[in-house]
């Protein structure tokens, strides 16, 4: 509940903020201030110190898993805010209103990692996408963020409409908005309620919607490109490993429903996303919509996490959400400072900044799955709890092959920094911001050699 | 009545909105398609609670079953507003650049 | 044929041909117009349903509210038959109609044969569950006051989250930022 | 004793090590001493094994393990018998003689390069001494390969002409065929009975069944065929001539060549038992005799002359192996080492004088010119020709003989083969020394006698040739005169007591031996009137034609084996690997390329068909899931 | 504690290695940590015959159940020793070659053998998983570094190549760490897991492929001589003398003791396919002009019999294979040189434009017969005896297989001799009509080469006992 409760306060503090102090370079500071606030409380939280009891009504349920990774969240967030908070000055003249969106997004996350109700999960998915709208168009005069303002804000509300008709027959089936409450009222030969089958459909449809999972990803690469580039990263990171935890919370409890159909549409929709996502990623030229496509790709591994639904795959999606959102918050921290977003525009980055160039690699080997890096970890688990499921071999198989594609525009990234002839122009390097890269490098790497360092908080 | 013909009727709705998202390229109106989307569920529910409050009402004659189906809409109706200030907003953005709603007006973002 | 069933079906009909003309019709005003016929006539239907609370609120916030803003943003874009964009092809049209009426089909066909929508009645009859009408207190605005202030007092405050964000966001993005 | 026999084999590498990394440093005359001396070193120890055997029979010196697995144990080790010692006397011996000749003969060359001569002399003794001191097949196989290597050294010698070197790459290649059965004959052996050692293997002999020894037998036949070059494997050795002459002398004629001979007589046993593989033994043998003779009649090059006389003599010991005369065979080679060595460098003395001239119609004449080597020559060609009673005569006729026992068709056939040889050995030797010179006028102002280090050899030889025929005198001359057979008895003892020893009435073999005398002489004096006074050479038509190219055989195997190899090399080089294994790969990556580029057209940026498509995949959705079990049990079918 | 020192030396001094700005001293910090390493695996083979534990074992981790385990058998000690042998001698030989950014190049070649000393060092599975790709990745960015002009398309075909096979390798590691009883990646109970054999065979390719795309197997090598080629020699020596290695080892510890049935099962393809790819690099080779992609296939040929006799499954092919593992690094690394020392003066690798070389280079040329005498398997050199024990060991298992692999002895006289040939011998060509004698590190290396390969050709019998325990450890799990 602190997560809620002082996210929602943190967003209000920011909104007075914004017309008592004048100093852009402020808001930035209190912004990280507060994020560290959060990630304490929420941390005082998860070892099981609450500020003040609120009575829920079992509208949220607490556990550890939510609130693990409403830590991941918060910390991935403060990362992102040191990295990048400067860039965030640069976008329109009301920084302290984006903090504000920023602030409420994360409400919405710690809502959506601890939802009991269909209810608070619909309200935890519209207080994160209302804000994404408008981050999204925050950048007025450009028209590519214009246009990916409107299709993401038409297409979003489209799955929202999507997601309230799914909910409404659910609740016709079942006479309750409980996740774990089963169908009332069965007789008959079926297996499973239809009803709630049709219903669950329509749901799953609109979350693999924000998850931008194929074949409903289309607004992703439009978007994540059209959007200032600072907000892409926050969204493809952060916000997308929130939904996938409501994802998980709602489907553990509701796919058992569902039969063994269940397994074979995500296995469809898993297949479907790798190939999407991989394959369409080769052609790009710019690295921003390689990365977008690139996080489509890799939600194709986290659906994973929904195929086979063991301790393995929560734990590994815990991981996957940290590594992917560490490396990919690292990799747009770098592509912000480029001038040019082409592949082009990278070649040489090694002679010019070489330590750029050098942690930049390291972000994208975790994100290729190469050992020593975060990103082996998260492939791995996703991997493993497949064969410990011992079904669907031929799926990780497929998997695997995707992932190795993907090494190709991954690395083309790194040819162009490292082999390639060129003289890049960035936007001028803080030490502080080199310094910091370096860190997150670290501790990729770190969690690529002792993985226990984070899954241990699992186990207390 | 039949909680069928509700279903029914609530469908047919949704998927009016549907087919009008589908084929219009006004913005404002494909977003006004969302919103009958959007009403077509309300009602649904609504039929759902009063299903649901006379099943329960048949054991139980004080009970209030069905009733967080009509709180639902209540709270659909909430987001709709909040959504279509911020919807609007974005509609009346573009214009301002473009001058023009037409939702496959700006299409630089593809493949 | 019983009163009900009259208001019923003519509720309904209302609905159905105005949410149709809602897409038929050129002038964007036009459409918004239909679109508030479609509003009045569900809320007739939860006065059928006796919600009157849900249908109060249905005319003031949509039909009053959020519809005349649409009419305002119109007006403000002088939006009429002549500036309609024209979709170029029939074929989009006509692949849009043909998906949404599979969708519907599948729907309906999938709930007539859902078994949580029947009940035995009378001699072990199958017969389908009734959306209770013209009845049941649940809908009377003081039961929901109770409610929604006791069990959803959560999600009714962090609604308020909600609209901050929404009315921000406005302000983002409305806000002409002068340079 | 074990450190003397070690010796042997050291001391000639010794000289290799010397004269190999001080190549720079050394004068002519020392390495040559080096080279020359340590040759002696090794032939006067060999002396000293030589009696030792002969006293008091043989040794076998252990060294260490050379490879010890579990499967088998093979040590390093050196078995002195009197087959070994034999040979041991012929390479040191005649070895030292070619040495001392190849100071003078090459003394035109560079010091470095003279050095680098003895040193690949001295390497190749010191290979040849391994092949035939080792006590089981693997040391004999690595001398066996050590002296492909030298010989292949030593032809490609003036390694700046091309053709020199494609000879030499041609012999190394052609032995390899030969040791490739060879070695699968080691490993057959080892497999079947866990030792490659001949004492071992000879005494577990009735291990191996028929198949198995035929089988066996072959493969190590077939090694033979390579070094002794017997047909099919013959046609490196006449390119082989591209070496220097004293090279020709001691590899391609009196030694290397011979070891096919050494390892047949050496197994000999196995090949009694193998009737099969000796019936192909001596076929092969008598065959190549034939063909090699046909060819020897119409060469013109002095040493390519002599190098089919060596092959057709190789295929007379084979000849000899095959019908069981194991004496006589080893009794062959003892005596061919002699004259054939003898004629090399004899005709090494002529080149010498001729300034490099090899072509015998552009000589003549050099009767008077250099008496020694003349005399030499002729001796050594009356040997080989089998005219009574030099070395040659007896040799030969002892393998007659005994072809004679086991099939006289064989008889016959080689006393044919002894004809021609008697015919193109003075063809040569006439066109060569008598009537009047035909060279120009500044090489007939040069022509001079040879040095003493060239004549000396000669001599040497000519006497061996002359004389070295009284170590095998028949039976039908004396009984038990042979002493060579006593000597050789141990060797063969076993062999003899399968082979039913079932000797002709002196009459016939008297009879034979006559009229193969008298034939030979006829066909020398009517050599001798043809071409003792030839002046000019048509060209060659018809049959002589066909023999002049060497039955084209060359040819033939070029067309048949080399040109399709090289171009199905190319087909994999360029065609196969580039389209089909790496077109494979490429592909993959080319169609994801195309697929890729398809693909991304879908997302064409227009909200409209976005949410279509969303539309159409939830109603699929709906669908599997309503009718999951129909599609469930599909898929479980499925796989 | 040898183990770890083995890994853990070029680990750092590769790390330090970045820093090192100067030229000089790069090489010098390079060489001189690489002759530690060498030392101390000198040492560990002294101290293995007093049969003292070479095994370390540390927590890594436990939730998982895989450990830092690693240890020295006898394989281990020879390929460890050929790794360590291998990079000195390397940088010796390419002392006088000048790289771009020095600092970096010899870095990531000491990361190269590190990785490379653990997968030869882990007992763990998962651990070998590690290293197998740690090595891996500074191969790949040396050879896209510092390569040819095509270098960056090509190094990364072999990137992605091994790369599929790798994470092929690592579903079948997750399927077997599931069927081990207590769930832990350790190699006993690897190798105590039982499968049906529908797994086995299943598991055994998924495993095999990735090892065969390292070896590299006939149809799986078309990265390989692209890549030699394109690679710095420096690298490409590493590559084809240790790395290569990397995929036999790898199927004599994790393949052919884990799915015993299946290799009986699919020897017979495997060896066909191996001896198939004999012939055919064989062929290949013959008609190279290019000096690199001719030692490219030729060692195709020797890997390939290589693969076959440890499908044939029986003691003295696998000892043969285990020396022959060795020598086989040391032979191809001084062709390697010689190329290098003549690519680096004439700028060309076309033997059409070389030729005659001997009257200038004698020294050069002697040493390089010794090295192209060795990749004949002559005897008296140390590859005869490797590959008289192999073919013993594919003669066992069937004869026929034997002769047609035994052709290949022939075929790889053909076209060794060629290459000595065209480059040594002839009619100087008017690019080596100036030239003199190599460089005299570039000798002093060969030479060393020369008599380490003499030795272990006149006196096996050491090695050869140091492969025992290995041997008779996999020849226990078959059957």
């Amino acid at each position: 509940m602190n997560t809620i409760l002082f996210s929602a306060l943190l967003g209000v503090v920011m909104m007075f903020s914004s017309f008592l102090v004048k100093k852009v370079t402020a808001y930035r500071y209190i912004a990280v201030a507060g994020l560290l606030f959060l990630l304490i409380m929420n941390i005082a939280e998860t070892s099981g110190y609450h500020l003040l009891h609120i009575n829920t009504r079992d509208m949220l349920r607490f556990d550890k898993f939510g609130l693990f990774f409403n830590t991941i969240a918060i910390a991935s967030t403060l990362i992102y805010v040191l990295l990048s908070g400067k860039d965030i000055e640069y976008v329109g003249k009301n920084t302290a209103d984006l903090y504000v969106l920023i602030f409420f997004v994360l409400c919405g996350i710690g809502i959506i990692s601890s939802f009991n109700t269909l209810l608070m999960l619909f309200l935890g998915v519209e207080i994160i996408s209302i804000p994404l709208y408008i981050l999204t168009g925050s950048d007025k005069r450009n028209l590519k963020s214009n246009e990916a303002a409107l299709k993401y804000f038409l297409m979003g509300s489209f799955s929202t409409g999507i997601m309230l008709m799914g909910i409404a027959l659910l609740y016709g089936a079942t006479g309750s908005f409980v996740i774990d409450i089963k169908p009332v009222g069965m007789f008959g030969p079926l297996p499973v309620s239809v009803m709630e089958i049709i219903g669950l459909s329509f749901i799953l449809v609109s979350m693999a919607f924000k998850v931008s999972a194929a074949p409903f990803h289309f607004w992703t690469p439009d978007v994540y490109d059209g959007a200032p580039s600072v907000f892409t990263s926050f969204m493809a990171t952060i916000v997308k490993a929130a939904i996938f935890i409501g994802f998980i919370k709602l489907f553990e409890a509701k796919a058992p429903d569902l039969g063994e159909g269940w397994q074979v549409v995500i296995a469809l929709i898993i297949v479907s996303t790798l190939f999407v996502g991989n394959i369409t990623a080769i052609f790009q030229q710019s690295v921003k919509r390689m990365l977008a496509y690139s996080s489509i790709a890799q939600a194709g591994f986290m659906m994973f996490a929904l195929y086979t639904q063991n301790e393995m795959s929560k734990e590994g999606i815990i991981l996957y959400a940290f590594a992917y959102s560490l490396a990919t918050i690292g990799i747009f921290a770098i592509l912000i400072k480029m001038k040019d977003l082409t592949f082009e525009g990278y070649n040489g980055l090694a002679k010019t900044q070489p330590v750029l160039a050098a942690v930049n690699t390291v972000f994208l080997f975790s994100l290729v799955g190469i050992p020593l890096t975060a990103g082996f970890w998260a492939k791995y688990f996703m991997l493993a709890s497949v064969v410990k499921a011992q079904s669907g071999l031929w799926l990780v198989i497929i998997a695997v092959i995707f992932a190795a594609i993907s090494a190709y525009y991954y690395f083309r990234v790194i040819q162009a920094m490292y082999f390639k002839e060129g003289n890049p122009e960035t936007a001028e390097i803080r030490p502080s911001f080199r310094f910091g890269l370096i860190i997150l490098a670290a501790l990729i790497i770190l969690i690529g050699i002792m993985p226990n360092l984070l899954l241990n908080w699992l186990y207390f | 009545m039949p909680i069928h013909y509700y279903i029914i009727l609530a469908a047919t709705l949704f998927c009016i909105g549907v087919v009008g998202v589908l084929t219009r390229r006004n913005a404002i109106i494909v977003f006004m398609c969302v919103e009958l989307m959007l009403n077509a569920v309300n009602l649904l529910l609504v039929a759902f609670s009063k299903m649901h409050y006379g099943s329960a009402l048949a054991t139980n004659a004080a009970t209030t079953a069905g009733i967080d189906g009509q709180i639902f809409v209540f709270f659909i109706m909430v987001v709709a507003a909040a959504e279509v200030s911020v919807g609007l907003a974005i509609i009346v953005m573009m214009y301002r650049n473009v001058h023009s709603v037409d939702i496959n007006f700006l299409n630089r973002l593809k493949n | 044929m019983s009163i009900t069933e009259i208001v019923f079906w003519f509720l309904s009909g209302l609905a159905l041909i105005s949410a149709i003309m809602v897409l038929l019709s050129k002038n964007p005003v036009h459409s918004v117009l239909w679109l508030i016929t479609v509003f009045f006539a569900i809320s007739g239907h939860y006065i059928l349903l006796n919600a009157q609370f849900l249908a109060i609120v249905n005319l003031i916030v949509y039909a009053g509210a959020i519809m005349v803003l649409f009419l305002f943003v119109i007006m403000l874009m002088n939006q009429n038959a002549e500036t309609e964009p024209r979709s170029k092809s029939i074929w989009i049209k006509l692949a849009g109609a043909i998906s949404g009426g599979s969708l519907l089909i599948v729907v309906v066909a999938a709930i007539r044969e859902s078994t949580n929508l029947v009940m035995r009645g009378q001699g072990d009859a199958i017969v389908p569950k009734e959306a209770l009408v013209r009845t049941g207190d649940i809908g009377l605005i003081e039961n929901l006051g109770k409610v929604l202030f006791t069990d959803y007092v959560v999600p009714f405050e962090i609604s308020s989250v909600l609209f901050l964000s929404a009315m921000v966001g406005a302000v983002i993005i409305g806000k002409k930022d002068q340079n | 004793m074990n450190n003397l026999i070690l010796l042997v084999p050291l001391l000639p590498f010794i000289g290799f090590l010397i004269n190999g990394l001080f190549r720079k440093s050394l004068s002519r005359s020392m390495s040559g001493i080096i080279g020359s001396g340590v040759i002696l070193a090794a032939f006067a120890i060999s002396v000293v094994l030589f009696l030792h055997v002969k006293n008091n029979g043989g040794i076998v010196a252990n060294y260490f393990d050379f490879i010890n697995v579990e499967a088998f144990r093979i040590p390093f080790a050196f078995q002195i018998d009197q087959l070994s010692s034999l040979f041991l006397l012929i390479i040191t011996g005649i070895g030292f003689l070619i040495h001392v000749y190849s100071t003078a003969y090459m003394h035109e060359e560079k010091p470095e390069h003279f050095a680098r001569y003895f040193a690949y002399l001295n390497l190749f003794v010191f290979s040849m001494l391994l092949l035939v001191m080792g006590a089981n097949f693997v040391i004999m196989f690595i001398g066996w390969e050590g002296v492909g290597l030298c010989s292949y050294l030593l032809i490609g010698y003036w390694f700046k002409n091309n053709n020199y070197n494609y000879a030499a790459k041609k012999a190394f290649v052609m032995n390899r065929i030969g040791d490739l059965g060879f070695l699968l004959a080691i490993f057959w052996i080892l497999a079947k009975v866990g030792t490659a050692t001949y004492v071992d293997v000879f005494a577990a002999i009735d291990q191996f069944s028929a198949t198995e020894l035929t089988g066996i037998t072959m493969l190590l036949f077939v090694g033979a065929m390579g070094k002794s070059a017997q047909l099919p494997l013959y046609t490196w050795l006449p390119d082989a001539m591209a070496g220097p002459t004293p090279v020709s002398a001691l590899i391609h004629a009196a030694t290397m060549v011979t070891a096919g001979i050494y390892m047949i007589a050496r197994s000999n046993i196995m090949y009694t038992i193998a009737p099969y593989t000796s019936e192909i033994v001596a076929i092969v043998g008598l065959a190549t005799a034939i063909f090699a003779a046909t060819i020897a009649l119409k060469q013109n090059d002095i040493k390519k002359v002599l190098a089919y006389s060596t092959v057709s003599q190789l295929g007379y010991m084979f000849l000899g192996l095959g019908v069981g005369a194991y004496t006589g065979a080893v009794f062959h080679v003892m005596t061919h080492a002699f004259f054939k060595a003898l004629l090399f460098l004899g005709a090494g003395s002529v080149i010498h004088a001729m300034h490099h001239e090899q072509d015998i119609r552009n000589m003549g004449g050099l009767k008077k010119h250099m008496p020694i080597t003349h005399i030499t020559f002729l001796l050594g060609c009356l040997a080989i020709a089998g005219v009574p009673p030099f070395s040659g005569f007896f040799s030969k006729d002892e393998i007659l003989v005994g072809a004679y026992n086991s099939n006289p068709l064989f008889y016959y056939i080689g006393v044919a083969g002894a004809l021609m040889t008697a015919f193109y050995m003075f063809r040569l030797y006439a066109l060569t020394f008598l009537g009047k010179f035909r060279g120009t006028h500044e090489q007939q102002h040069h022509l001079h006698e040879s040095p003493s280090a060239i004549t000396i050899p000669l001599i040497v030889l000519a006497i061996l040739s002359v004389v070295g025929g009284f170590l095998g005198i028949p039976a039908i001359f004396s009984e038990n005169a042979h002493m060579l057979e006593n000597f050789l008895d141990p060797i063969f003892a076993a062999s003899n007591e399968y082979t039913t020893a079932h000797h002709l009435e002196h009459s016939t073999e008297w009879i034979m031996m006559g009229a193969v005398t008298l034939l030979i002489f006829i066909v020398i004096a009517f050599a001798w009137k043809k071409y003792s006074r030839r002046e000019r050479f048509e060209k060659n038509t018809g049959i002589g034609k066909v023999l002049e190219n060497k039955w084209y055989v060359d040819e033939l195997y070029d067309s048949i084996i080399v040109k399709p190899l090289h171009a199905i090399g190319g087909f994999f080089k360029d065609v196969f690997e580039k389209s089909v294994v790496d077109g494979a790969v490429n592909g993959v990556g080319r169609m994801i390329q195309y697929s890729s580029r398809q693909v991304r057209l879908i997302q064409n940026g227009q909200v409209g068909s976005y949410i279509l498509v969303m539309v159409l995949s939830l109603i699929v959705i709906i669908l599997i899931l309503r009718e999951q079990t129909v599609i469930v049990s599909a898929l479980r079918s499925l796989f | 504690m040898i183990p770890v020192l083995l890994i853990l030396i070029p680990l750092l001094s590769g790390l330090i290695s970045f820093f090192i700005k100067d030229p000089k001293a790069a090489k010098g910090w390079a060489l001189l940590s690489s002759l530690v390493t060498l030392a101390i695996s000198v040492a560990g083979i002294f101290i293995y015959n007093q049969a003292v534990n070479l095994h370390y074992d540390a927590s890594w981790l436990p939730t998982l159940g895989a450990r830092f385990t690693i240890g020295l058998d006898g394989m281990g000690q020879i390929l460890c020793l050929l790794n360590a042998v291998a990079m000195p001698l390397i940088f010796a030989a390419t002392y006088r070659n000048h790289y771009q950014n020095p600092g970096a190049f010899y870095a990531l070649m000491l990361l190269t053998q590190a990785g490379m000393m653990g997968v030869f060092l882990s007992y763990d599975l998962l651990l070998f998983y590690f290293f197998w790709e740690l090595a891996l990745i500074p191969a790949y960015f040396l050879c896209s570094q510092w390569g040819g002009e095509k270098r960056i398309a090509v190094t990364f075909k072999f990137f992605v190549y091994t790369f599929v096979g790798s994470l092929l390798m690592l579903i079948g590691i997750l399927y077997l760490y599931y069927k081990t009883p207590e769930q832990s990646f350790a190699l006993q109970a690897i190798y105590n897991v039982s499968l049906t054999s529908g797994q086995e065979s299943f598991i055994f390719w998924l495993f095999f492929i990735a090892f065969a795309i390292k070896m590299p197997i006939f149809p799986f090598h078309t990265w390989q001589p692209d890549t030699y080629e394109q690679s710095p020699t420096a690298t490409t020596m590493v590559l084809s003398g240790v790395m290569v290695k990397m995929g036999i080892f790898a199927v004599l510890r994790w393949l052919i003791p884990v799915f015993p049935n299946a290799v009986d099962q699919f020897s017979q393809i495997i060896i066909i396919l191996s001896v198939i790819g004999m012939l055919y690099a064989s062929l290949i080779a013959i008609r190279q002009d290019d000096m690199k992609r001719l030692i490219a296939y030729s060692s195709i040929a020797h890997i390939g019999l290589m693969c076959a006799a440890i499908f044939a499954q029986n003691k003295v092919g696998l000892q043969g294979v285990m020396i022959q593992m060795f020598n086989h690094g040391i032979n191809v690394i001084g062709l390697w040189i010689v190329a290098d020392a003549i690519e680096n003066k004439f700028g060309t690798r076309k033997f059409s434009q070389l030729g005659g070389l001997a009257q200038k280079a004698p020294v050069l040329a002697i040493l390089f017969v010794v090295m192209a005498l060795a990749n004949v398997a002559l005897p008296l050199t140390n590859a005869f005896v490797g590959e008289f024990l192999m073919f013993n060991g594919l003669f066992q298992y069937d004869i026929w297989t034997t002769a047609v692999a035994g052709i290949s002895i022939i075929l790889a006289a053909v076209y060794t001799l060629n290459m000595v040939q065209k480059i040594f011998y002839g009619e100087v060509s008017t690019l080596t009509a100036q030239a003199d004698e190599a460089k005299t590190n570039t000798q002093y290396t060969l030479i060393i080469l020369a008599i380490v390969i003499i030795v272990l050709g006149i006196y096996p019998q050491p090695m050869i006992r140091l492969t025992e325990d290995s041997v008779n450890a996999i020849i226990a799990t078959i059957k």
